[in-house]
């Protein structure tokens, strides 16, 4: 699960890590409140940025700089009014404008080749990672975390070395490398990035200092480990979240919306993929991903439908079901329930082989629905029906 | 033979007494693999399976009555990583775990205390394994195999069900048919298998079923390239289609920013020799054309 | 440092441990006042027990029962009266008394030899652990926590299994043994132990209920590691300590009062000891263990003498120092400075050898001291003054 | 030949620009250690001890330039046990942790990471080795010394030096001598420097300082009757005299329960055939009614 980088930020403040003070605005006249309190506490200007969950928001003007309470309103307007790859911009963060001294690049990943925690630092921060990944990869520096131990101290201070860090900042970077790794073991975390991680400088009553500094913050977190972090479950940003994602999450399937014609319905993510590829080689296009998991029952199957059919553009199902632990007939007297209770009449072709498949053919043929018996054949047959629904060519 | 699981097996079953420990050993007892004990914490002296497996309380009991080298873990998620240390503490060599839902960083220290142990974790969140005609350990149903040469492994649950079935329909029997899971940190990898098909003698061709995310794929080509050559080999990849930067399922597999593509799987795959199937059913067409005589 | 029971109590319930409650009086109108409100709580009885660093205090007699305030009271005053093992009880704790449905055995150690905490637990609790190691060392039970992961969840199972618990106990049971451990890692405990854990028997408003429960608790903590926690630096027993261990602490001293005439001033507590040895072997008695630690300078070499002349026994005081990091020409002029300012005349036998034990020589011959070349020498000239000292034989 | 350190020995010393730890670098360096680095983070760059010693930022870094293989730890105790990690992380085989006042359960996982490292750590809370003639690391005076060829282990610092000093009063010289350190959790044992002493044919005798507290000289002897008869051995036990129940100094001898007693262990050598000295200086005597002629 993304969460918003508010919240990261949050999470990181709970951990000790050194994160400027921020405040959350829904409204222009919120940020113009938040800005008054950080310009009157001593900042030259505030910065404003869009919270969304999507990336390249910087590029897309949904950060910008503001000098006033008045331009802040201004500014936070318009940002509040735009959308970032179609996501319409419902919050912003506003906190002080830091003075960057030298920005860098920290990251903390659930690395699944090497089975550790694999910490990253580049001296080139405030930038993409990944561009400068392929542009100079000896530009980012790794250290696995001790798989028993965690993050030692001497392997943050490698990366510290590394990136060219000294003197005073060494001992902070130590403490923020660490505490990166704490944030996720506190959170089952499987990303916590700091882009930029920055050396700003403040002044105080004693002249200028200069210390390191949390000024993003980026968090997914395990969606396996939520259960156990009811807090955590609360940062799902509901704003953002297709309103059918909560249903789905409700019944236990995993659902992704998409563009195509064709519902597909399937036990098994590699499966539901692998229909989804021969419904495009069939020259169709899947509406959506669909894994209704192992063990489906009746009622599961009926809210995959559901799911299925409150999308307009489709205009055929595809139902794949390879029974193992799920059973065939039982999946079968779903889909002839949800079909007694639907609204809308759509085709439907379905395959159900292995559990009690035998069963599930003759509930399927008494209940005259249209099935196949390969895969290879019900993505054909799905994408003939669905181009006859819409009148023409899939 | 075969690898992981064979005639030799003596299996124990954590979590026997639960409903999907049960139902499950069930149906590996009547496929003939041996199970030679059940383990339930508080449940010791109890016989499940109709009296046909004595229940322990601790796996190293089991161990030590029954002679068990291999274990299945049906446990909650929760007590699962736990249950994977305990029988790796009772000497036990060879850990298949069911269990999905478990958090990636649980695994984190189960995966190194596995290693340093000189032991084999297959999962979590994995089907199990099948030896057709010696053992199946897991979920995977029975009725699809056949017995054979061809080594199959893959990172999914019912996709592998279709290769398998796609390939006993075309005559073509499995030595050990293997899904190693598709959570992000898992016990053992493509490349883990595909050594352990190589040192197997009854194994002469290997069908590979990866899936976008990682770079696991990818790995196992390489190594394939080098070592596999004049072995035939099969591949399949899912998600071609998927888009990019979504999850797609439990299954951990995610494609962002470029990385662990489909695309990407199917150069390296086919860089290193290896056929890639446009759908599981072309899989033993394309081992036949790679010279598969079985 | 060991710590008093009720103190140890206050660690174990900290990490969420069943400790019954419990209340520290120094008075018996306090215990009289803690006997009451136990006995208004639904106590059939309160439980009365003396506070004191050393063992056997059952034997002792420093343990009762009481069934009214007014006994509480009468019985506090006895205890509060006593000594055990030469110490004056100043504190008892009060408690309600358990029903006891069975006692267990159960500690958490710091196994030099395994490099490991070891488990231990037996189902012959309640009683002298020792003693049944030697009479049926088969009944104790161990295992030794993952030296990285702690103990693990099959671990406390398995020892639960060993000491014949089952049912609703063994879940309980494995929090109480993660929790002993949890209570060493918390506060650097080398020792935590619960004799006995007891299944316990108490009325609720459904009936009897039967759950595990810790009613003692013994702790020992880490000497190196109380400078990380300053908190349990104040659970330090005052009023039972010698008022010389807290000046030896100051200056950073080892140092143990004992009962001989022979005052002793060593660097290095092995060659302390030895010297010790070799007093008694030369048929003196020695009044301390003194060590003074490695590098030592002339302010800790005149604490050290004070030390050793506050005891009024002494007769004779023997230095031996073996410079390696130690400069013997410090100790040299630490132990003139010292003499200078002493208020009583007691004979001295000094031994120096290593660094700089050419010039520390020429000192003290300049300065009048006895020395001695050899340890065993050293001892004997220190034995034989005592002696002269007393006017009679050591 | 000799045991852990010799002229093969390229020391990098952790905390070489510490008060302690230029001291004593000076003072090894004056015996003719061969200190090829010193390690202080932050102080990368510098050269300590007039030149004579580059120091680096990090041990790996060290190791890379100068091929160091041995390490020496003067840091204050809340670091130093991340220094000996680092060691171990940088490839160090064997490393000598002077620093005293580490807490005991921060060496728990040291010592076990240490182990599956393969590597060696001796100390903390010990005064380092010498073999006489070609290195000492750590800080017992090289003035001590003699070369010969009896083994020395202690658990001792001072009480070592005593010992040594009258062997070397005596004529006798030494291969190498060890002290292990006296804290409850260390890196290296008695048992493990007598299979050391036994394998280095340069040791010819052996000589044991012991004292009160833990069962390691227990566990010594019983080795030493089986694997060193013939090998002339003689030991020192202090404590012989110290009161039940108190700990004595840091050096964490304690004697509670009759457990570890200084009867108990001089009965264990004596059973082993090792003569138990009355005092350090008649350990020479000892020694040569065992047979040794050296």
């Amino acid at each position: 699960m993304k969460i918003q980088e508010a919240d990261a930020k949050s999470l990181l403040a709970a951990q000790g890590l050194p994160v400027p003070p921020w405040a959350v605005a829904r409204t222009p006249a919120e940020a113009r409140a938040a800005a008054e309190r950080f310009l009157a506490h001593g900042a030259g200007r505030v910065v404003i940025k869009a919270q969304v969950l999507v990336g390249g928001r910087g590029k897309a003007g949904g950060v910008k700089l503001a000098g006033s309470p008045a331009e802040a309103e201004e500014v936070a307007g318009r940002i509040l009014g735009m959308e970032i790859k179609g996501i319409p911009v419902r919050k912003v963060l506003v906190g002080p404008a830091a003075v960057i001294v030298k920005e860098f690049y920290l990251g903390a990943i659930l690395d699944r080749a090497s089975r550790r925690i694999v910490l990253m630092a580049s001296a080139e921060g405030g930038v993409e990672i990944e561009e400068v990944a392929k542009a100079t990869p000896e530009a980012i520096h790794r250290v696995e975390a001790h798989p028993l131990l965690g993050l030692l101290d001497w392997q943050a201070r490698e990366l510290a070395f590394a990136v060219g860090l000294a003197g005073p900042h060494l001992r902070d970077f130590v403490k923020i490398a660490k505490g990166l790794v704490a944030t996720m073991r506190a959170n089952d975390a499987d990303l916590v990035e700091v882009n930029p991680l920055a050396i700003i400088r403040e002044s105080g009553p004693e002249g200028h200092v200069e210390r390191l500094a949390c000024l993003d913050a980026k968090v997914t977190l395990d969606d396996s480990a939520l259960p156990r972090h009811p807090d955590l479950e609360k940062l799902r940003d509901l704003d953002e979240e297709d309103p059918a994602d909560a249903e789905a999450r409700h019944y236990d399937i995993s659902f992704i919306h998409l563009d195509g014609s064709i519902g597909c319905m399937v036990n098994g993510a590699g499966l539901a993929m692998t229909t989804m590829d021969l419904v495009n080689r069939a020259g169709g296009a899947p509406a959506n991903f669909l894994d209704i998991g192992g063990g489906a029952k009746a009622d599961r199957v009926s809210a995959a439908m559901r799911l299925i059919l409150a999308d307009p553009k489709v205009r055929a199902i595809l139902v794949n079901i390879f029974g193992g632990i799920t059973r065939g007939d039982e999946v079968a007297r779903g889909l002839i329930d949800a079909r007694a209770r639907q609204e809308r009449e759509v085709p439907m072709v379905v395959r159900i082989v292995g559990t009690n498949a035998e069963e599930a053919a003759r509930l399927l043929r008494e209940a005259a629905f249209e099935t196949a018996a390969t895969l290879d054949e019900a993505a054909a047959k799905a994408v003939a029906a669905a181009g006859q629904a819409t009148g023409g060519a899939a | 033979m075969s690898i992981l699981i064979g005639r030799e097996t003596r299996l124990v079953v954590q979590g026997i007494t639960g409903r999907e420990g049960e139902f499950h050993s069930r149906q590996m007892l009547e496929y003939g693999t041996r199970i030679v004990a059940g383990m339930t914490p508080g449940k010791g002296g109890l016989h499940a399976l109709e009296n046909r497996v004595p229940v322990f309380n601790t796996v190293a009991e089991a161990v030590r009555q029954t002679g068990a080298n291999t274990s299945c873990i049906f446990v909650p998620a929760a007590g699962a990583p736990d249950a994977v240390l305990e029988a790796i503490g009772a000497g036990i060599g060879t850990v298949f775990c069911i269990t999905e839902g478990i958090p990636a960083l649980d695994m984190l220290p189960v995966v190194e205390v596995v290693r340093a142990a000189g032991a084999r974790l297959i999962g979590p969140n994995c089907p199990g394994a099948t030896s057709p005609g010696q053992a199946k350990v897991g979920i995977i149903p029975g009725s699809i195999h056949r017995e054979g040469h061809v080594g199959v492994v893959s990172r999914s649950g019912t996709l592998t069900y279709e290769a398998v079935q796609a390939m006993t329909d075309a005559g073509i029997g499995q030595s050990t048919c293997v899904g190693i899971g598709g959570d992000p940190i898992i016990g053992t990898t493509f490349l883990d298998v595909l050594q352990l098909f190589a040192a197997d003698p009854e194994t002469e061709a290997i069908v590979l079923i990866g899936e976008i995310g990682g770079s696991a794929e990818e790995e196992a080509a390489a190594w394939a390239a080098e070592h596999l050559r004049g072995v035939p080999m099969a591949a399949f990849i899912a998600g071609r289609t998927a888009p990019e930067g979504k999850r797609m399922g439990h299954a951990g597999a995610i494609i962002s920013g470029g990385r662990g593509t489909a695309a990407e799987k199917v150069t390296a795959l086919e860089a290193a020799g290896i056929r890639v199937a446009g759908s599981p059913t072309e899989l033993p067409a394309l081992l036949r054309e790679a010279g598969y005589r079985g």
